[in-house]
């Protein structure tokens, strides 16, 4: 495994990049927030949340050509999908089952995100299927670089593929043979796996005998990086060394982000039968955002008064996202019929 | 005798074929602390131990590969799929593997093994927290496959499943876990894997149906008794492989007229092999055509309430079924 | 125009596919330098090179898997499955994903993917080289199955597979690959996926089968109207989803009579769903019952010599059947 | 990865068993020669071998309790399986697909190595199937041992399971589930992996990215070993190991026995369009036999009498086995029907 930051691309980032990494954070979790208090007002059915994940995902997202470079998330990815691009508005519309919701007109659950415009991935339920189809989409940006169908340079092209999953989905075969694939390959690949030690209930050490999941990157002669999922640069730094590997054909990155979630499994669980509340609270004080709004603080770089507008801006983005989907109507029922198959005449 | 749920038959049915023989296990995702994400398991990991209620890693194929192994050891595991969507991934151990071994070694090796797992739609769940799977494992001898319908039937045909030889997937319409509720006896008796169960006599037509299909179908022939004077017949199937072809050629011999209702989508599924059995040996008694009331041809059932219900029969559309093949 | 088999008129439409678009590849288990370890590929490692002809590693469900990644990115994947018998570990790709891709991204995402696979008996394969699994997938809208059974539709199939932005499943009856010969075009020409063909017509009764079952059929077809006077109608589904039932009913419509004809187990199978459409919409036309003339019920197909040939249909039992049913 | 050889129990092998085991070897070799001999002659349909893995498999199976264990093998087993109980009369019969062939009644292609009595376990032929099951039946072990259902140091009873498979099987998702099962329960499981750097034509390189395949033994939390395949003293010395891990408690150990196949993958096979003839040739002239058979020579264990009588003595018995089942009836048709169902009253 190397864990070698020789430099710490993060040193260069502006205040303005830095400025909107937080408010990529602080946004996703003011609407998971949202989304919470609209599931106990029993107005929405369902809600799985990205908190405490927020730092992993936008340090992620960030080291990336964003909408151009593929993303295939999971449901946990609210803050990577709204630095990807998705909207609030989008997001809420996938709450209330709305029609023209944006990821699949209404007939996913929320929090599967999909947009063909921004290179995101439609994603299923069934943990791990992403991580052997982002192979997939890596194989056809080397496959095009091989057979001289794009340049390899062209950054409006994809040059990278990123699967993201928690630490519980990497016991699916469809994990093992994905990676295996990436190895081979030597695939521009990143997997990136948000370990928050447990899925659903089942804590890390049932699931695996190993203290790092990044330990299993050698079985793929891959490499291997453990990171502090909670510190957002820390995360973009490996991430940043992980797509430069990607781009220059070094192969492939399994970058293991280590953090909580501070809620329950989804709004279907109660956490209380497995977890102790003081264990939570412990995590809690981890947390992603205050950390990084500490430091930001610390460094001068947020204020007060600046960190004021963005809670405002954020509240008036949720409450308009909100309202605008309760606006909106319901599929008809007929519209379960559609897009069975595409049409022969729509060959992509 | 009590009133209970579905899903107390089936949590009591474990526990009493747990405390019955110590070779019986239960393993699956978050069956253990967490009592099972629908609480089917619920009390039996503080009562029987981490020992025999092993929470799995997140890996359907090696729940299923596991129990495999621990049944040719001659133990009697019971493997919780979470939600029968995510069953696939396990296919080929249970197709290729679970039905063959039997076959395979000539009558020497048994697989013993019990497959629980919710299936169904209306749950808002989506494509993925809604499927029925049945009938992909209706096609595989050697399995036998079991959907029951009420607390009764699901705590006996449960323990008959921990006592079968055989591989045994027994999936329960999550739909009813909690609103299909009926008397439950505490005592330990079972119900035989194999026959279907006459749920209403009936002269006029029949309809046959298992899951929350058939509890629908109840109500649906109880009403167009009631608004129409249609005398319906309703079997549930419960068991749907081995078929009982008896029952239903006896039905139909009787009637003249079959429904078939299942909410699966339509194509391929298990109401096709109903139709088939019915339009060759029961030919000579059919008076109309064989009706299938199903899930719509579309890969899965939509989330959003509206898409979701029109997806799946309910007690009106199949009233209206009865209706229009009672008046053929 | 040449004789060629079945198994050259694959090779043909895959060659000509490559050379038309550089986005078309090939990937599966042996498929690189060994050609296919039925040398379905034979030569084309070496006229497209390891970047396009790419042996994969030992895993069928990231074969496919990366076939739908690669779908995805516009590419157009043809992926070999060895053998459709251990198709089972790609399942969940299958059914979860490349299925339903298209329908839960509201037609956004497309999956332009073909699945090849050898199917069937008869080779001496035991339980697991001669399974038959297109039921399995006939269950799933957003797939479409393709099974040929002469070289021009193979062909012209496999072609219009490659170009379909759906997933499209093609099935190679195995046995047939060096027994089944005919005509061969080296034009760029292409048969539409859908239409059911008939392969012989005739007025007493209609059969209908596909793969090494239709050609079987219309062997014993002929031999029957030679024999005994029988004029039967053999219809080849060739596309089993989706299904053509307007050619399935006009064909009962004029005969009055049906037979299926498969060579997969027979319960669930496919010649099911054939039987329920007659069985419904097809009622009005039927003087007779709907026969299934099938595959045994057990597990797969032995390996040792007069148990294989016991459990598929021939050209005679199929003959028999035809009689039976003429005579009723 | 751990493969320091503290002492060798080969040592204290006496030489009556030492010529067991060159015995089982030159057997499975001569009976494997003969079914190459059968099909070139047309008298059956398919043969694939285990020749040049008979070293791997003769040092694995003496480390065992042998027919007690559980052991779940794989189409190149020959030698494991007859060291364990099979009979040459047994492997010929299958070749023949004769009624009352020991593994399936015929309904299995040979090489599907199967007896309820002496603990091998029915394979299929999908690869890697065989890993998870017998990581099964390894619970079901430590199940009954921590349930008190049994005493740990019975040794009438099966103490480990033992699964086998080829190096490109490990790419299955099938083989990742079942050693992450070995490692978090610390199962008293050994997988041997048969590296004969093809998977039918697919080389290594294309099938993974590690040199070998004991490297992803670290992702498991299980022990890992690579050991020299054509040694059957070395292969002895890391399964007894091995074995001592798996009844001590001490969990679950991934070898990797280096080998060839110098034959064909089966009798369908023709590997020139994969392997040059050099190569062959070079790997020949490690054949596990030559090299035990020379060492034994040189010890004075083996003389050339006594190898002279075991090979006759082996060529009458794989002459009476092909005998008998050349003698031996076809099964009825239909017995196509039988056990498809383990009747009610056949409580296991
Ligand atoms: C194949 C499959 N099996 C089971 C589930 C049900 N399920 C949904 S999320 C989850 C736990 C996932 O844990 P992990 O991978 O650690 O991700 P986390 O939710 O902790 O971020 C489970 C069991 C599923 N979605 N897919
Ligand atoms: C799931 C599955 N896919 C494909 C095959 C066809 N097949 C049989 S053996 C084999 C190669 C196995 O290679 P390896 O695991 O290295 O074992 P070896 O034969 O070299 O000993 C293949 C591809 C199979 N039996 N099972
Ligand atoms: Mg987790
Ligand atoms: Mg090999």
């Amino acid at each position: 495994m190397t864990n070698h930051i020789v430099e710490r691309a993060s040193a260069r980032l502006n205040e303005s990049t830095l400025l909107e990494m937080f408010w990529g954070m602080l946004l996703s979790r003011r609407l998971d927030e949202r989304a919470w208090a609209l599931h106990r007002q029993g107005k929405i059915h369902f809600h799985i949340s990205g908190m405490g994940h927020e730092a992993a995902q936008v340090g992620t997202a960030f080291a990336l050509n964003r909408g151009v470079d593929y993303i295939h998330p999971y449901y946990r990815d609210l803050a990577l999908s709204l630095a990807v691009g998705i909207t609030p508005t989008d997001f809420m519309m996938s709450l209330f089952g709305r029609k023209d919701e944006y990821s699949s007109g209404g007939r996913q659950m929320p929090s599967h995100f999909s947009s063909k415009d921004k290179h995101i991935i439609s994603g299923s339920s069934p943990v791990a299927t992403q991580v052997p189809q982002a192979a997939g989409l890596a194989f056809a940006i080397q496959y095009r670089q091989k057979c001289g169908l794009v340049d390899p340079n062209d950054t409006s092209q994809p040059r990278l593929a990123l699967a993201c999953l928690g630490e519980g989905s990497t016991s699916q075969g469809e994990w093992h043979e994905g990676m295996n694939w990436a190895g081979v390959h030597k695939l521009p690949f990143i997997c990136l796996v948000q370990n928050n030690i447990y899925a659903i209930s089942v804590p890390l050490e049932s699931q695996m005998a190993v203290a790092n999941v990044a330990d299993r990157a050698t079985a793929y002669g891959v490499a291997g990086v453990v990171v502090d999922g909670n510190d957002v640069l820390a995360v973009y730094d490996v991430m940043v060394q992980a797509v430069q590997r990607a781009y220059s054909g070094g192969g492939a990155t399994l970058v293991e982000a280590k953090t909580y979630r501070p809620v329950p499994h989804s709004s279907d669980d109660d956490d209380r039968s497995y977890r102790s509340r003081e264990e939570v609270a412990e995590w809690k004080k981890k947390d992603p955002i205050m950390r990084f709004q500490n430091s930001l603080l610390e460094d001068g770089i947020l204020n007060d008064s600046l960190l004021h507008d963005y809670e405002s801006r954020a509240r008036a983005e949720v409450d308009k996202a909100q309202a605008d989907a309760e606006a909106a109507p319901l599929p008809d029922a007929e519209e379960v019929f559609g897009s069975v198959y595409a049409p022969l005449e729509e060959q992509p | 005798m009590t009133q209970a749920t579905l899903i107390d038959a089936i949590r009591m049915a474990m526990d009493e074929e747990m405390g019955r023989d110590p070779r019986v296990f239960l393993t699956g995702e978050d069956v253990g602390r967490r009592g099972g994400v629908f609480r089917a398991s619920q009390g039996l990991f503080d009562k029987y131990g981490a020992e025999r209620v092993v929470d799995s890693p997140l890996a359907e194929l090696s729940i299923i590969a596991i129990g495999i192994g621990a049944a040719l050891a001659d133990l009697r595991p019971i493997c919780e799929i979470q939600f029968a969507d995510f069953i696939h991934p396990a296919f080929n151990q249970i197709v290729n593997e679970a039905a063959k071994f039997y076959y395979r070694s000539n009558g020497e090796w048994r697989v013993p093994l019990v497959i629980r797992s919710p299936y169904g739609g209306g749950i808002s769940g989506g494509l993925y927290h809604s499927q029925s799977v049945e009938a992909f494992f209706a096609h595989v001898p050697g399995l036998k496959i079991v959907i029951p319908s009420t607390p009764h039937d699901a705590k006996g045909l449960l323990k008959s499943a921990v006592r079968d030889p055989n591989p045994v997937l027994f999936f329960e319409p999550k739909k009813g876990y909690r609103a299909i509720k009926g008397e439950l006896s505490e005592d330990d008796y079972t119900v035989p894997i194999g026959p279907a169960r006459i749920a209403r006599e009936g002269r006029d037509l029949s309809v046959f149906a298992y899951g929350m299909m058939a509890h629908y179908t109840t109500q649906a022939a109880e009403k167009v008794a009631r608004t129409d004077g249609i005398d319906a017949e309703v079997v549930d199937l419960r068991t749907l492989l081995p078929l009982d072809k008896t029952a239903i050629l006896d039905s139909v011999k009787k009637t003249g007229k079959a429904l078939i209702v299942y909410e699966d989508n339509r194509t391929m599924g298990y109401g096709a092999e109903v139709a088939a059995v019915l339009a060759d040996e029961g030919f000579e008694y059919l008076d109309g055509p064989v009706r299938r009331l199903t899930g719509l041809d579309v890969p899965a059932v939509p989330f959003s309430h509206h898409m979701q219900e029109f997806f799946m029969p309910n007690p009106d559309t199949i009233a209206e079924a009865i209706r229009e093949l009672a008046g053929y």
